[in-house]
C-alpha cells in the first residue's frame, strides 16, 4: 500500500523535481538566520520606521522562503496557491471592514469613550512605571480607572 | 434492511480481506460513509425533536401569557431567553448543519462520484464523534444549575461574557464549548468532503459531469472553512472572557463589544448560505429527475452559486446596520446586500425554467423540492427590506426578521430535508416510502408553515420585538389583534408539529416494513442510482468501479427510447 | 403598509414608510410575477400520457432571453432600492440637523434613565430634570439624543418613530429625532439585554409646547 | 487498520490526497490565526499605550524560540528530503530531531511565561497580556499536536512505511513555524 502510494505522490507532487541536495536547504536555512537577526537589531536603531520594515518586511520576506523552499508551494498545482490566497484575502478583508469601529474610538455620531479613557490612562500611567515590576500595576490601574470614568460620568448628570 | 445489506454485503469485502462487521463495528463506529451519515441524520432528527419542542414551548407563552405550557410548566422570563437561544442554536448548529451537510454530504458525496467511500474514514468517524460530544455538551447546559444559556443564539458580549449580566454562568460557557466543538467536527468533516470531491471522482468525471448536490456541499464546507476561523478565535477569546476573567470584550478595559458581532457575523451571514446551497443542490436532483428534464444552465447555476457563496463574505453587517458600527460602513454593505439578490433570484429562475417543458410528477419529494422554490421566494425576497438599510431600521429586531429568516431556514432545514430524505430514503435503506403518508406529511407541512409566519410579518411590521416573553408592559404592540395574530400562528405550529408524527411513523415503519426498493426506483441518472439499494460497504463492486462518460441531466434527449441516460452507462 | 399599523409620528418616519412601501411594491410584482409564472409552468408541463418533455440545455438564446430580460430589469430595481435606502440612512443615522434641544438617554439592566435639559435647555446644568421610563418631549422639536449604557447592549427602538439605536457600553452613540404627532408611545429594548429584557419598556410622552411648559414647571 | 478505500488512491487533481487535505487544514488554519492576530492588531493600533505593556516581553527569549523553530523547520525539510531519497531511517531521525526543537521551544517558553505571571504579568493583567497569552498559547497547542504527530510518522517511517507522512507533517510544521515568524514581531520586536 505504502509502495502504490508513494509512487502516485512521485507521478503527481513531484514527478518534474528533483530531490533537492542537503546543501540548498542549509542554505535557505542560513539566509532565514540572517534575516532574523537583522529584525532583531533593527528596532535598536531606534526609529520607528526602521523598526516597522525591518520587523515586518522582514517577516513577509522569511514567510515566503519557507512558503516557497520548505512547504515546496513553488512546485505545488496552482488550486493550492487560489485557495490559501482566498483565505489570506478574507483575513485582509476581516480586518479593513472591522478596524473602522474597533481600531478608531471615534467615527460618525459615535464615541468610543470608554477606549479612549483606557489609552490616557494607560499613557499617563505607563509614563511613570518604567520599572520591570511598576509594569503590573500600570496594567491594573488603568482598567480600574477605565472602568469607573464613564460609570462616574454618568451619575454626575 | 439488515438482510438487504447482507445480501448485497459480498460484493465490497473480499477485496479489503473484511470480517463481517460485528453490530457495534458496524452501528456505533462505522467506517462506512453511508452509515456515518446515517448516525448524523438520526442524532440531527433528535436535536430536532429538542427544537421543536423549545419552539412549542415559547409560542405557547407568547399566545397565552402566563399558562402552565402541557409537556414544559409555567415559561419564567430566565426559562423563555433558554428556550429562544438554544431554539435558535440547535435548528442552525444542530440541525440544518449535521443533517443537510454532514448527513447527506456524507450519504452522497461517494455514491454521486463514484467512490467507494470517503478518503478518510477515520477522520470521518472523529468527526461524528467530536459532535456527538458537542450534543452531550450542549444538553448539559440544559440541565446545570441557572438554567441554559439565554443570551440569543448572537450570544453578544458584555451579556454573555460576564455571569453577573447573564445569570447563567455555566450554561453559557458550556454552550459557547458546544458551539466550537460543533465548528471543530465540521471542520474536520468539510475537509474531508472537500478533499473527496476533489480527488476522488470516477474515471472520466469532469468538473461538468458533478451532480450539483456534490457542487452546492463543497462550495458550503469550502465557505463555511473560509469563515468559521475567526469565530473560533473568538470563541477562545469569549470563553476565556467567561473562565479566566480576560477583558477581550470588556469596555471597561477598553476592549469592545462591537469586535464580537464581527467576529461572529462574519461566519453567521456566509453560514446562512453554507445550509442553504446544499439544499439548493437537492432540489435541482429531484426536479431534474421529476421532470425529466436537463438542469436549465448546469454553467449559470454553478456560477450563481459561486458568486452568492463569495458575495456572501461582503454583506454580513447589514445584521450590525443599528448595532453601533458607523453609519458609514451601513452604505457599503447595503450595496452588497443588495446584490447578492442578483445571484440568488438568477438560480431560482433557472431552477423554475427547469420546468419549462417537462413531464412533471408531482410524487412526493417533488412536492417538496416546489415547496422549497415557493417558500424560499417568500423567504428571499422579504429580505430585500432588510437589507435596504433604511427600512432595516424599523424592521430590525422585529418580527418581521423572524418571520424572514424562518421563510428561509425552514424551506432549507426541513422542506429541503424532507425532499432529500424521500427521495434518497430507497437508496439508504432499500425500502420505498409510503406516498400517500408523504402526501399527507407535505400538505400537513407547508400550509400551516405560511399560517405561522405570515402573522409574524404582521406583528413584525406593527413594531412587536423579539425575545421578548410578554407584551403586556408595551402597551402600543399589546392589542387584542395582535395578540389574535400570535394565536393563529402558535396553533398552526401545534398543528405542524401534530403532522411531523406522520413523517416519523412514515420513515420508521418504512425503514422495516416498505416495499422493497429497486435499484433505481425513480429512473435518475446519477451514480448512487446504478449501485444496489441499499449499497453494500464500498458501494460498488471494487473490480468494476463507475466510469463516467456524460453528465448527470441527460433526461428525455432525443433519438433514445428510454427518457434517462445513466452516466456510467456507455451508450 | 406600514402607515396602517403604526402611524409616522416624526419627520423621517415618511422616508422610511417610503423605502419599505417602494421595496413592497416592487418585492410584490416580481415575486407575484415569478410565482404565477411557477404555477403556471407547473400546470402547462404536468404529466401527460406520451407527451415526453423537451430536451433544453439552458444555452438557446431564444428561451436564455426569457431569464436574461427579467434579469437586467431586477439589477434596474436593485439600483433604485439602493439609491432610496442610502439617501434615507443617510438623513436618519449620518447627518443630524440642527438641534433645538438635547436628551440623554442611559439603559441598564432592565431600565432607562432620561435625562432631559430643563428649563435652560443646556445639558449638564443644575436644572437639569432627570427621568425613570418616561421621556418627555415636546411636539415639533428636533431632538438630540446621546446613547449610553451602564452595562450590557440595549437598543432603543421607538417603533412610532421609526427609530432604532443600538445603546453599547462605553460608547456614547448620537441620534435624532423630530416629533410630529402628539400623544404617547412606546419605547421598547430591542437587543437582548437579560432576564428582564421582556420588562425594560419606557414610555415616549410627546406633548404640546403648553403642555411641556406644565411638565417643566411641574417637575422642578 | 490495512482497509483503504479506493477513494483515497484517487487523485484527480493531480495532488496526492492526503496532501490535498493538509492544504486545506492549512486554509482553515490561516482564517483561525487570522481572527485572533486581525483581533490584536486593531487594538495594538488603537490602544498606544499597549507598547509600554509590550515593552515588558522579553525579546531575548522570543528570539532564541524564533531562533529553535526555523532550525527545527530546517530539520523537517531535511526529513522530507531524506524520505523522497527513500531513507526511513533518517527521515525519523530527523523528524525526532525536529520534535526535540519542539520540546526546547516549549521549555524556553514556560520558562518565559514562569517569569512573566511571577512578575503580575498574568493573562488578566490587561488587554495585550491577554492576547499575549492566547495567541502564543493557541501557536503552542499546534507546537504540541505537530510534536504528536511527528512521532507517530517517525514510528512508520523508521520501518520505511507511509514515508509521504514525513511531508506532510512537515509541511504543517513549516507552517506553525511560519505563524511563530508573525507572532515574534507582533508581540516582541514591536514596542
Amino acid at each position: 500500500m505504502a509502495d502504490a502510494h508513494h509512487a502516485a505522490h512521485d507521478d503527481h507532487g513531484h514527478g518534474e523535481h528533483h530531490v533537492h541536495p542537503q546543501s540548498h536547504y542549509v542554505k535557505v536555512w542560513g539566509a532565514l538566520m540572517v534575516l532574523f537577526f537583522i529584525s532583531v537589531l533593527g528596532p535598536m536603531i531606534g526609529i520607528k520606521i526602521v523598526t516597522l520594515i525591518t520587523a515586518f518586511g522582514i517577516a513577509i520576506v522569511k514567510a515566503s522562503m519557507v512558503v516557497k523552499y520548505f512547504m515546496h508551494l513553488d512546485v505545488e498545482k496552482r488550486i493550492v496557491h487560489y485557495f490559501l490566497a482566498i483565505s489570506l484575502a478574507f483575513m485582509f478583508l476581516f480586518f479593513f471592514a472591522v478596524a473602522p469601529d474597533v481600531m478608531n474610538h471615534e467615527g460618525r455620531n459615535w464615541k468610543n469613550v470608554a477606549a479612549q479613557h483606557a489609552v490616557e490612562a494607560g499613557l499617563a500611567a505607563g509614563d511613570g512605571h518604567g520599572g520591570h515590576g511598576g509594569g503590573h500595576e500600570g496594567g491594573e490601574a488603568p482598567a480600574h480607572e477605565a472602568g469607573e470614568a464613564p460609570a462616574h460620568e454618568g451619575g454626575e448628570h | 434492511m439488515s438482510e438487504a445489506h447482507q445480501i448485497d454485503g459480498h460484493h465490497g469485502h473480499d477485496a479489503h480481506g473484511h470480517h463481517e462487521p460485528t453490530f457495534l463495528e458496524k452501528y456505533i463506529f462505522p467506517l462506512d460513509h453511508k452509515y456515518i451519515g446515517m448516525q448524523y441524520m438520526l442524532t440531527g432528527m433528535v436535536m430536532a425533536l429538542f427544537g421543536g419542542f423549545f419552539a412549542y414551548s415559547f409560542r405557547m407563552q407568547l399566545a397565552f401569557p402566563g399558562i402552565s405550557v402541557p409537556g414544559f410548566g409555567i415559561v419564567s422570563p430566565t426559562e423563555y431567553n433558554a428556550l429562544v437561544t438554544n431554539h435558535g442554536s440547535v435548528m442552525i448548529f444542530w440541525v440544518a448543519m449535521p443533517v443537510l451537510i454532514a448527513a447527506f454530504g456524507n450519504f452522497l458525496i461517494p455514491l454521486m462520484i463514484g467512490a467507494d467511500d470517503m478518503v478518510f474514514p477515520k477522520l470521518n468517524r472523529l468527526s461524528y464523534q467530536v459532535f456527538l460530544l458537542s450534543c452531550i455538551v450542549l444538553g448539559i447546559s440544559w440541565i446545570v444549575p441557572g438554567g441554559g444559556f439565554g443570551g440569543a443564539w448572537t450570544s453578544y458580549p458584555p451579556l454573555s461574557a460576564n455571569g453577573d449580566y447573564s445569570m447563567t454562568p455555566l450554561g453559557s460557557s458550556l454552550w459557547l464549548t458546544a458551539v466550537a466543538l460543533e465548528f471543530a467536527a465540521f471542520l474536520i468533516g468539510g475537509i474531508n468532503f472537500i478533499t473527496t470531491a476533489m480527488n476522488s471522482r470516477a474515471p472520466g468525471m469532469k468538473a461538468k459531469d458533478v451532480p450539483m448536490t456534490v457542487w452546492m456541499i463543497c462550495i458550503a464546507s469550502i465557505m463555511f472553512m473560509a469563515s468559521v476561523g475567526p469565530l473560533i478565535a473568538g470563541a477562545i477569546m469569549l470563553l476565556f472572557d467567561q473562565q479566566l476573567g480576560t477583558g477581550f470584550f470588556d469596555w471597561k478595559r477598553g476592549s469592545d463589544p462591537v469586535l464580537w458581532q464581527h467576529l461572529f457575523w462574519f461566519f453567521g451571514h456566509p453560514e446562512v448560505y453554507v445550509v442553504l446551497l446544499p439544499a439548493t443542490g437537492f432540489v435541482a436532483e429531484i426536479i431534474t429527475v421529476f421532470a425529466r428534464k436537463k438542469l436549465f444552465g448546469y454553467q449559470t447555476i454553478l456560477y450563481t452559486a459561486i458568486g452568492t457563496g463569495a458575495l456572501s463574505f461582503f454583506v454580513w453587517a447589514h445584521h450590525q446596520f443599528v448595532a453601533g458600527i458607523d453609519p458609514r460602513m451601513a452604505n457599503i454593505f447595503t450595496i452588497t446586500t443588495v446584490l447578492i439578490s442578483i445571484p440568488i433570484a438568477e438560480m431560482m429562475f433557472l431552477y423554475i425554467a427547469t420546468l419549462y417543458g417537462g413531464s412533471i410528477r408531482f410524487q412526493t419529494p417533488m412536492l417538496w423540492a416546489l415547496g422549497f422554490i415557493f417558500e424560499f421566494l417568500i423567504g428571499g425576497v422579504t429580505g430585500i427590506f432588510l437589507g435596504a438599510s433604511g427600512a432595516d431600521i424599523y424592521f430590525h429586531d422585529t418580527y418581521f426578521v423572524v418571520a424572514h429568516f424562518h421563510y428561509t431556514f425552514f424551506p432549507i432545514a426541513f422542506i429541503g430535508t424532507f425532499a432529500a430524505a424521500t427521495y434518497w430514503f430507497p437508496k439508504m435503506f432499500g425500502r420505498m416510502m409510503n406516498e400517500t403518508l408523504g402526501r399527507i406529511h407535505f400538505w400537513g407541512t407547508i400550509i400551516p408553515v405560511n399560517f405561522i409566519f405570515i402573522p409574524l410579518f404582521i406583528t413584525g411590521a406593527a413594531g412587536q420585538h423579539r425575545r421578548i416573553y410578554n407584551y403586556n408592559h408595551f402597551p402600543d404592540v399589546s392589542t387584542p389583534d395582535l395578540q389574535t395574530l400570535n394565536i393563529v400562528a402558535t396553533v398552526s405550529l401545534v398543528i405542524l408539529l401534530c403532522f411531523q408524527t406522520v413523517f416519523l411513523f412514515n420513515f420508521f415503519w418504512s425503514m422495516w416494513r416498505g416495499p422493497k426498493a429497486p435499484a433505481n426506483p425513480w429512473k435518475a441518472n446519477t451514480l448512487e442510482w446504478q449501485a444496489p439499494s441499499p449499497p453494500p460497504h464500498g458501494n460498488f463492486p471494487p473490480d468494476n468501479m463507475p466510469v463516467v462518460y456524460r453528465g448527470p441531466y441527460e433526461y428525455s434527449v432525443p433519438g433514445r427510447e428510454d427518457d434517462y441516460w445513466p452516466q456510467n452507462q456507455p451508450n | 403598509m406600514i402607515e396602517s399599523l403604526v402611524q409616522p409620528g416624526s419627520t423621517f418616519a415618511p422616508d422610511i414608510d417610503f423605502v419599505i412601501n417602494l421595496v413592497g411594491g416592487l418585492v410584490f410584482f416580481w415575486g407575484g410575477l415569478t410565482v404565477a409564472m411557477f404555477f403556471w409552468l407547473l400546470w402547462r408541463y404536468r404529466y401527460r400520457e406520451g407527451v415526453k418533455a423537451l430536451y433544453v440545455t439552458g444555452n438557446e438564446p431564444e428561451l436564455k432571453r426569457w431569464i436574461n430580460i427579467p434579469h437586467y430589469l431586477i439589477i434596474l430595481c436593485d439600483l433604485a432600492i439602493i439609491g432610496f435606502a442610502v439617501q434615507t440612512w443617510y438623513k436618519v443615522k449620518q447627518d443630524i440637523p440642527p438641534v433645538d434641544d438635547e436628551i440623554r438617554v442611559v439603559g441598564q439592566q432592565w431600565a432607562w434613565t432620561f435625562q432631559h435639559t430643563g428649563p435652560d435647555g443646556k445639558m449638564g446644568t443644575d436644572d437639569d430634570i432627570k427621568t425613570a421610563d418616561v421621556l418627555h418631549v415636546e411636539v415639533d422639536k428636533t431632538y438630540q439624543f446621546t446613547l449610553e449604557s451602564r452595562d450590557v447592549l440595549h437598543s432603543f427602538s421607538v417603533p412610532i418613530f421609526r427609530l432604532k439605536q443600538d445603546v453599547i457600553p462605553g460608547r456614547e452613540i448620537q441620534g435624532w429625532f423630530h416629533p410630529t404627532v402628539a400623544g404617547a408611545f412606546d419605547i421598547q429594548c430591542a437587543e437582548m439585554c437579560g432576564i428582564g429584557h421582556g420588562i425594560m419598556a419606557a414610555r415616549i410622552i410627546v406633548e404640546t409646547p403648553e403642555q411641556h411648559a406644565a411638565w417643566l414647571a411641574g417637575a422642578k | 487498520m490495512a482497509f483503504k478505500p479506493i477513494a483515497t488512491t484517487r487523485s484527480a487533481t493531480g495532488i496526492l490526497t492526503a496532501k490535498l487535505a493538509v492544504w486545506w487544514l492549512l486554509a482553515s488554519e490561516v482564517v483561525i490565526f487570522g481572527g485572533v492576530l486581525a483581533s490584536y492588531i486593531m487594538h495594538r493600533i488603537g490602544h498606544p499605550e499597549w507598547a509600554n505593556y509590550a515593552s515588558h516581553t522579553n525579546t531575548m527569549f522570543g528570539a532564541i524560540n524564533t531562533m529553535i523553530l526555523l532550525t527545527s523547520s530546517l530539520s523537517a525539510v531535511l526529513a522530507h528530503r531524506a524520505a523522497e531519497l527513500k531513507d526511513g531511517k533518517q527521515a525519523a531521525n530527523l523528524l525526532l530531531a525536529t520534535v526535540g526543537g519542539g520540546a526546547a521551544f516549549l521549555c524556553v517558553k514556560s520558562i518565559e511565561w514562569t517569569g512573566e505571571i511571577n512578575h503580575g504579568f498574568t493573562i488578566t493583567a490587561n488587554g495585550f497580556w491577554s492576547f499575549y497569552y492566547t495567541a502564543a498559547g493557541i501557536h503552542g497547542l499546534h507546537v504540541i499536536a505537530g510534536m504528536i504527530l511527528m512521532i507517530w510518522v517517525s514510528m512508520s517511517a523508521r520501518k520505511n512505511e507511509e514515508l509521504h507522512r514525513v511531508e506532510l507533517v512537515g509541511i504543517y510544521w513549516h507552517f506553525v513555524d511560519l505563524v511563530w515568524i508573525f507572532l515574534f514581531p507582533l508581540l516582541y520586536i514591536a514596542k
